[in-house]
């Protein structure tokens, strides 16, 4: 257990910066979820960080250490690779205690932590198997085996579920909190999926070609994006957002809406929005925060109901997302599977600009900080 | 994998085209066989029928003389006990340099090619260009290198010539198969803990069996079958095979006794033919299947 | 493009790292250092050794009584290294060629689940087995044109079936492609079934589904992928065709007259039978440039492109 | 004590011959390493020599002959015989041609075996019978005989083409232009003779002689070539009488079923060819003493009858029993004897006893060269030879 | 364009059998998505159908025509592999176009359809580059350009989209939807993906262990799970089991919950319960179906409230998800994030039971078909 520090770390390729001097600093025992688009350099960071590529500017700390130079093996860190990496000559039981013995385990204990590991991941009948005869799933599991069954300062998993079935993710992830809660190891984790990253993150850090977007606690990303890209990225279905003219009633800024009817929306800080009165500003609202009439709601302040066109429909199981178009933007609101919203009919929806923030449309900036 | 992959096929022109590949490879292997036919059935007649009859026909009668002649009552020389007691020889030579220019090869490779450093490429090829110093050059400076280092007519002087002019293939080989294997299996290697050597032999030994057979069929067909450096650097009892089959073909007790000579040349050919059946087992598929994703 | 990038790719030193590193950092420098020592000693140190001796005068034992140019000079108005040197470029490409052709077809054909493999696979092997010694002898017999071949053929009824290339100066340099091919065209063929087997299966079946034959598969998917092996295949081949000194001794010795000598042959009997050192070391010299002339460009394009490619 | 010899000597006669001295050596109580290596003439066993001279490790000794012993002894591997010559009163029992041959800067560095003649002409009776030809005794004879045997359907000569088989019919045919002739050719390397008319007309018969062997001499070993002779496919061949080995051991008798002659022309003549062990420096005293005895042995009457009876050739020392020898061997010994006061003992060029090998080597690439190439003219031989010697003077 | 017939296939590795007869026909056009647990032959059926592994018993029919001896390459199909399998020696450019190379396309139309692959997937900045120059999505991206630069009558999908980061996900989602939606083709598809599977889906066969368990359209599927399996399996988060007694108020069979008090609740298909009075069944209910009390809801039928003691909330964002314990079942709740719900603190819940399922307790069965 160490806490873990990346001081300006920059990594090139040739002439292409991937990193772009990436800080951050994380304490002992926390669980840091990195998130951000294909190929913005996650992938790259973890490797920098367990010492697999050199960086090319800036320093790395482990437990107050400086690693930068130190060889991967005295880092102690295990991690999940993105592409797995299974030793293809082991069977699952060696890829998995592989680790263990090179830490000098005795070959009782290995073989109790290997059983207990694959217990947990639920391939204890594919032991004996080499990696070619697993399914693409199971082999995952093994390299996630592979980091468990060990006991590093640092764990780093770099999309360890990805391909696991829905049910399985939930398992899995749960263990890992368990796993997380009772060895209270640091933990740094990529994954693509936002409720693994809500549900499993002490801090999230958002990542944009090889930069750090926004670090913080997950209700912090959720509720209060640092930027648009931020906005956009978290929350499944995106936030959406909404060119709106800023107009001002009864002296306070109000968001103009269109629909089939025009509404001004009351925004929770109207003072953010004085400079912007007579313009256009990005307001983002979540799809969850426009749902049918919900009676309970009413009447509380911050809520406008009013008339949309239904485009299409989306029964998404336990939601229907029903798309509209607002302002001549294209938007998702989230509605109950049971609520009539057939395509083309106009019906009743409930705007909640309680959580909604607001963005500069050029620079994308947040405005209400 | 499992590679039954295309189906079963037995469309007509599937199948005469397995006939078509069953022939090429029997014609092919026909004349490669034709020399050793014509030893074979040289090494089975007498001089008489050798000299009387064509390169093809078949021998009166199976006659071993001449194999056991050759094995060991041949004379070369001041000596009459045929090519046996220089086998011993050739297996102290082969053995050990066979043994070690693999291995140093197979590090070699494992270094150039998954733990680079500045300047490891640039030396690999300078390395190659070693592949075409012509031997006969080097016979008298290594002469020369063998008396100061003690070892001039001893077999480590031959083990250790053969060592060294054999490490720049078996490097080859070696780096140029590790080109393929993922890099990432040595990260999740060092990750795991394990130091330079485990990694190699632990995780990367056991991908390489194609390439180590292959390295061990060429060196040791070469040093087996060297010629020059055993003749020039071996001592009077420390030469190797061939130089005893060179001695033997080369004498003649008036008219040349072929069947010997082929009998001879056969039987030191054995010992390679052996590595190469025995090797052939391990040409297998897929070792690093299923290894990385992408 | 990036070829450099991916340079840096897995090498665990680059400059500007300071100077503490463990024992194990050093590792792989270890481990190559008994390599370089006896690469800088044994190699380029009997180079450089050569290259001073071939501008001396010696003659029978190494002396150093430098003569500038001239054994160059001597060198270029001999008619037997002419011909040695032409004999090498039809002999080298030929066989190169030929060698890389079979082995690479006779690979792919044995990797079509044939059923006696292991024992075509030993036959097309053998050759290299065998010491040229004596096989040298059953060539001569084979390609003999009063006992050999033709005179099979002719015994099989084909009255008009004529094949002297041995004793024909025009032809005997195709005599010693025919062996050369024969005894090396085995490895080769070994070579590329040991990278065949180390295909992806995955890749194979892409390209199955992507509409490729299997011969497209092998050209465009398998073979490209072996470019590793095709560059070990031509080293070793050229290797080959460069030192075939036993081929020519066993064979035809130089013959008919010397239409058949290869510089190695040049060299070794200039070397040590006609006590020529210094001679011997400037034909060793030109050698290795006209090789060097070709590979250098080859290899530096085979090592820029890097892992993976 | 020890004497390790490095030799060529694998031939059935020739190992025979050399175990001889082997035993002698046992029986003094002296152990013998026997290093052998057959091929080429000694091309091989010369690199093995130079490789272990060079690693400071030379064998005791090593059979080198002709002008390379001095070659030798200007790098000063040699070691010093005189007192074993002394003893053995060398410089009376060795006709002068063979111990200038062993000294090397007035002192025996080498002890010689035997002297080969090098003009022989070897025939099948059978097969001159059966064409209705005779032995010819000239070139021009020689075609005219080889005509009649070639149109009877037999190889009038029996050759092997390869360079030393191509230079020794070569040489004889030179000598039949006299000895004057070949010694300003072949030693004195003189380039007006080189040029001359007559060495025109050797390349000329040379020539010829192409017609007369069959397509398949090409690289032919020279002992198939004579058993071509013994089997009766051939009439005759041009070798020297290490030849005779080869009828002996094929179970033939000299002067019935096969005869020797000299070669046309050249019957007044021998061209000699002498073998010898040169001694090498080593350390040790007890080496050293061996080394003596070896070199004492080689000279003693009874080596010299075994060995020279096994090879064929004659003994090197003056006035030995002949009666064991067989006529051709007395007829050698007679021809070495008389030639040596005539001036017509010569050295063999194709044997490397007339000159260094870079001179002998560029006169076999001419040769050979010019027998396999159809389209050379004698006159372009003739020069190309010319410039040949010159450049490798 | 083509219909797909899955007739009867198994397929054995040695002893084990991973397919155990699979029947699935699809018509001409169908977008057919397979989900199960890892391992359960998902990719191996794929690998069938493309023939790329031999099946050992039973048949393949495409487009009317037994193909199950044909060549891949004759079938016509275009695949993107789970593990991607890209020509490593190729750059991106060439993998894509390989295929259409194949097809002999002329060139100058390959360079048009690269093209416009490259900018669906995005990777247009990408297209010199080798495999081994991208991220782990970035070569998912290029495995499934490989598929889409071709018009096979075909598409296979092994679970081209697992690597993507949640937006660039629906965004793909969208584009192949859209893509299906021009071009008619068959499509099959594996995904672990729940919203993929319900978004994209004509239908969906659930399998398991190598046996199909239900195929039916996402709704069929998500409201009437044909087993327990299906049931757990489909859904995210998972339904809810609750071992329940039933028992008989005023003759209708009601399902007996213990939370902090003791309620019955009523149950849309009463007379499947008439045999079990008296005994326990597994009662299914998802998670969205416990709510906090919604108003709009109050007095339907099927709706009931109840206190339930929270255990553990987890935030997810759009929702928390709530855990408590019901009959001594742990069950998720889903609620509005400002529902006030402390872990401890013992709130109200509403439990709709509208669309709740039973099923047998020992063997699985669903009770009210
Ligand atoms: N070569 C093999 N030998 C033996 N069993 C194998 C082999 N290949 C795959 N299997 C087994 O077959 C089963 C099905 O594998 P398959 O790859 O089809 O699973 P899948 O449904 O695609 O799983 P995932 O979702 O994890 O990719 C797995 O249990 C796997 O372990
Ligand atoms: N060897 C290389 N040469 C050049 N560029 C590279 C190389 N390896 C990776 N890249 C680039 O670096 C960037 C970051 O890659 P990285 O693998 O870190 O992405 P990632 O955030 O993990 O993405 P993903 O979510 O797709 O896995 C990518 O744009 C990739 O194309
Ligand atoms: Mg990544
Ligand atoms: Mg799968």
């Amino acid at each position: 257990m160490a806490n873990l520090v990346i001081d300006n770390v920059k990594k090139r390729y040739g002439e292409t910066e991937i990193l772009k001097g990436i800080n951050i600093s994380i304490k002992t025992g926390e669980f840091l979820i990195l998130v951000g688009p294909s190929g913005c350099g996650k992938s790259t960071l973890m490797n920098s960080i367990a010492g697999l590529e050199d960086v090319s500017e800036g320093r790395i700390l482990i437990a107050d250490k400086d690693v930068t130079y130190t060889s991967p093996k005295d880092r102690d860190i295990a991690m999940v690779f993105q592409s797995y990496a299974l030793y293809p000559n082991m069977t699952v039981e060696q890829n998995i205690s592989f680790g263990l013995e090179m830490r000098k385990v005795p070959k009782e204990e290995r073989d109790v932590e290997v059983q207990r590991v694959a217990e947990l991941l639920q391939i204890s009948h594919l032991l004996d198997r080499k990696p070619a005869q697993l399914s693409g799933g199971q082999r995952q599991r093994v390299a996630m085996g592979r980091a468990l069954a060990r006991r590093p300062q640092l764990y780093l998993f770099d999309e360890p579920l990805s391909n696991l079935d829905a049910k399985l993710r939930v398992e899995m992830r749960t263990e890992i909190k368990k796993l997380h809660k009772k060895l209270g190891t640091t933990i740094v984790y990529v994954t693509h999926d936002q409720i693994e990253a809500m549900t499993l993150a002490d801090r999230i850090a958002v990542m944009k070609d090889g930069q750090v977007q926004q670090l913080g606690t997950p209700q912090e990303i959720y509720d209060n994006p640092a930027n648009l890209f931020v906005a956009g990225f978290m929350g499944s279905p995106a936030m959406n957002f909404i060119p709106a003219n800023v107009v001002e009633q009864d002296g306070t800024p109000m968001l103009e809406l269109a629909t089939s009817t025009t509404v001004a929306l009351p925004f929770p800080k109207p003072e953010s929005l004085k400079d912007y009165v007579g313009k256009t500003v990005l307001l983002g609202l979540r799809p969850e925060m426009i749902t049918e009439p919900q009676p309970h709601k009413e009447g509380q302040p911050f809520v406008t109901t009013t008339d949309i066109e239904v485009e299409v429909t989306e029964p998404m199981g336990a939601d229907t997302m029903i798309l509209t178009r607002v302002n001549d933007a294209e938007i998702n609101c989230r509605s109950n599977p049971m609520y009539p919203a057939a395509a083309g009919s106009v019906i009743k929806m409930m705007f909640d600009t309680s959580k909604a923030v607001v963005f500069d449309q050029e620079s994308g900036k947040r405005l209400d900080v | 994998m499992s590679n039954k992959a295309v189906g079963r096929k037995t469309s007509g022109l599937d199948k005469a085209l397995r006939v078509a590949l069953y022939t090429v490879l029997i014609v092919v292997a026909a004349f490669y066989l034709m020399p050793f036919i014509v030893m074979l059935l040289t090494s089975l007649k007498d001089v008489e029928e050798i000299r009387t009859g064509t390169l093809l026909s078949l021998p009166a009668s199976l006659n071993f003389d001449s194999w056991s002649k050759a094995w060991s009552s041949a004379c070369t020389g001041g000596s009459c006990g045929g090519i046996s007691p220089y086998f011993m020889n050739s297996f102290q030579i082969v053995l050990p340099a066979v043994a070690i220019s693999t291995l140093v090869g197979a590090l070699n490779g494992y270094v150039i090619s998954l733990w680079k450093f500045r300047g490891s490429d640039f030396f690999f090829a300078a390395m190659l260009v070693g592949c075409f110093i012509p031997f006969q050059v080097i016979l008298l400076p290594m002469a020369q290198t063998l008396g100061w280092l003690g070892i001039a007519n001893t077999t480590s002087g031959l083990v250790f010539v053969h060592v060294v002019y054999g490490i720049a293939f078996t490097t080859l080989f070696f780096r140029n198969f590790y080109q393929s294997i993922p890099g990432e299996l040595v990260k999740a290697a060092r990750l795991d803990g394990a130091g330079f050597f485990t990694i190699f032999y632990r995780i990367i030994l056991p991908v390489s069996t194609p390439i180590i057979v292959v390295t061990v069929i060429w060196q040791f067909t070469q040093i087996w079958n060297d010629f020059l450096f055993g003749v020039a650097f071996s001592g009077f009892d420390t030469q190797p095979v061939t130089v005893a089959l060179n001695n033997l073909v080369n004498t003649s007790f008036g008219g040349k006794e072929y069947n010997v000579d082929m009998a001879a040349a056969i039987i030191a050919a054995l010992p390679t033919l052996a590595v190469y059946v025995f090797a052939g087992k391990y040409f297998v598929r897929g070792l690093t299947a299923g290894a990385v994703k992408g | 493009m990036n070829t450099k990038a991916a340079n840096t790719g897995s090498g665990p030193t680059q400059s500007g790292r300071p100077a503490r590193l463990s024992l194990a950092d050093w590792m792989p420098k270890i481990v190559m250092a008994p390599t370089v020592i006896v690469t800088l000693v044994c190699i380029y140190g009997y180079m450089i050794w050569t290259a001073v001796l071939s501008f001396t005068g010696s003659r029978m034992l190494p002396s150093y009584n430098f003569v500038g140019f001239d054994q160059y000079e001597r060198l270029f108005n001999n008619d037997r290294w002419m011909v040695a040197l032409s004999n090498l470029g039809i002999f080298g490409g030929l066989f190169i060629a030929i060698c890389l052709f079979l082995g690479v077809t006779l690979a792919i054909f044995l990797d079509q689940k044939i059923r006696a493999e292991g024992a075509i696979r030993t036959i097309y092997l053998y050759p290299m087995a065998i010491s040229f010694i004596v096989t040298g002898t059953a060539w001569k017999w084979l390609l003999n044109p009063t006992n050999g071949l033709e005179k099979m053929m002719i015994d099989f009824g084909f009255e008009n079936f004529k094949f002297d290339w041995l004793i024909n100066p025009d032809m005997v340099i195709y005599c010693l492609v025919i062996a050369a091919v024969w005894q090396a065209s085995g490895f080769v063929m070994a070579l590329f079934l040991a990278g065949l087997r180390g295909v992806d299966g995955d890749l194979i079946k892409a390209a199955h589904l992507d509409g490729a034959s299997t011969f497209t598969t092998y050209r465009r998917i398998i073979l490209p992928s072996l470019k590793p092996v095709f560059f070990s295949a031509l080293v070793v081949l050229s290797h080959i065709a460069i030192k075939s000194f036993d081929l020519v001794a066993a064979l035809t010795n130089g013959g008919p007259g010397y239409a058949s000598d290869l510089p190695a042959n040049f060299m070794y009997t200039y070397t040590f039978t006609r006590s020529q050192i210094g001679l011997g070391s400037a034909s060793a010299m030109v050698m290795l440039g006209c090789v060097l002339a070709i590979l250098v460009p080859y290899l530096y394009s085979e090592l820029r492109g890097k892992r993976h490619e | 004590g020890e004497v390790e010899v490095l030799h060529w000597w694998t031939s059935g006669g020739e190992a025979a011959a050399i175990n001889v001295l082997k035993e002698e050596m046992v029986d003094a109580g002296h152990t013998w390493k026997d290093f052998a290596v057959a091929g080429g003439g000694g091309e091989s066993a010369m690199t093995v020599l130079k490789s272990r001279a060079i690693s400071g490790n030379p064998p005791s000794a090593a059979q080198i002959k002709g002008p390379t012993i001095q070659e030798w002894g200007d790098l000063g591997f040699l070691t010093n015989l005189d007192d074993v010559a002394e003893a053995g009163e060398w410089d009376v029992i060795l006709p002068q041609v063979v111990s200038d041959t062993m000294k090397y800067d007035g002192n025996y560095v080498a002890a010689p075996v035997n002297v080969h003649r090098v003009n022989w002409m070897w025939a099948n009776p059978e097969v001159f019978r059966k064409s209705g030809a005779s032995i010819p005794t000239t070139w021009e004879q020689f075609i005219v005989e080889a005509k009649k045997i070639k149109a009877a359907g037999f190889t009038p000569l029996a050759h092997g083409g390869q360079n030393w088989q191509d230079a020794t019919l070569f040489e004889a045919i030179a000598l039949a232009k006299g000895a004057k002739f070949y010694n300003s050719a072949f030693i004195g390397l003189s380039d007006k003779t080189l040029r001359s008319q007559d060495m025109i007309d050797v390349f000329d018969t040379f020539k010829q002689m192409r017609e007369f062997v069959d397509p398949g001499f090409s690289g032919r070993d020279w002992n198939v070539a004579t058993s071509m002779v013994i089997n009766g496919d051939a009439a005759m061949q041009i070798m020297g009488d290490w030849a005779k080995g080869e009828f002996t051991a094929a179970g033939k008798k000299a002067g019935i079923d096969y005869v020797c002659y000299p070669a046309p022309g050249t019957s007044g003549s021998f061209t000699f060819n002498i073998d010898s062990l040169a001694m090498f420096k080593v350390d040790g005293k007890e080496k050293q003493a061996a080394q003596k005895d070896l070199a004492r042995l080689i000279l003693e009457p009874k080596f010299q009858e075994t060995f020279n009876l096994n090879k064929g050739s004659i003994p090197v020392r003056l006035n030995m029993p002949r009666e064991k020898f067989d006529t051709c061997a007395h007829a050698s010994m007679d021809a070495f004897l008389a030639s040596s006061t005539t001036g017509n003992l010569v050295p063999s060029m194709a044997h490397g006893m007339a000159a260094n090998s870079m001179v002998q080597g560029a006169i076999f690439d001419v040769v050979t060269n010019f027998f396999n190439d159809e389209s050379m003219t004698s006159k372009e031989a003739v020069d190309k030879l010319a410039r040949a010697v010159k450049a490798s003077m």
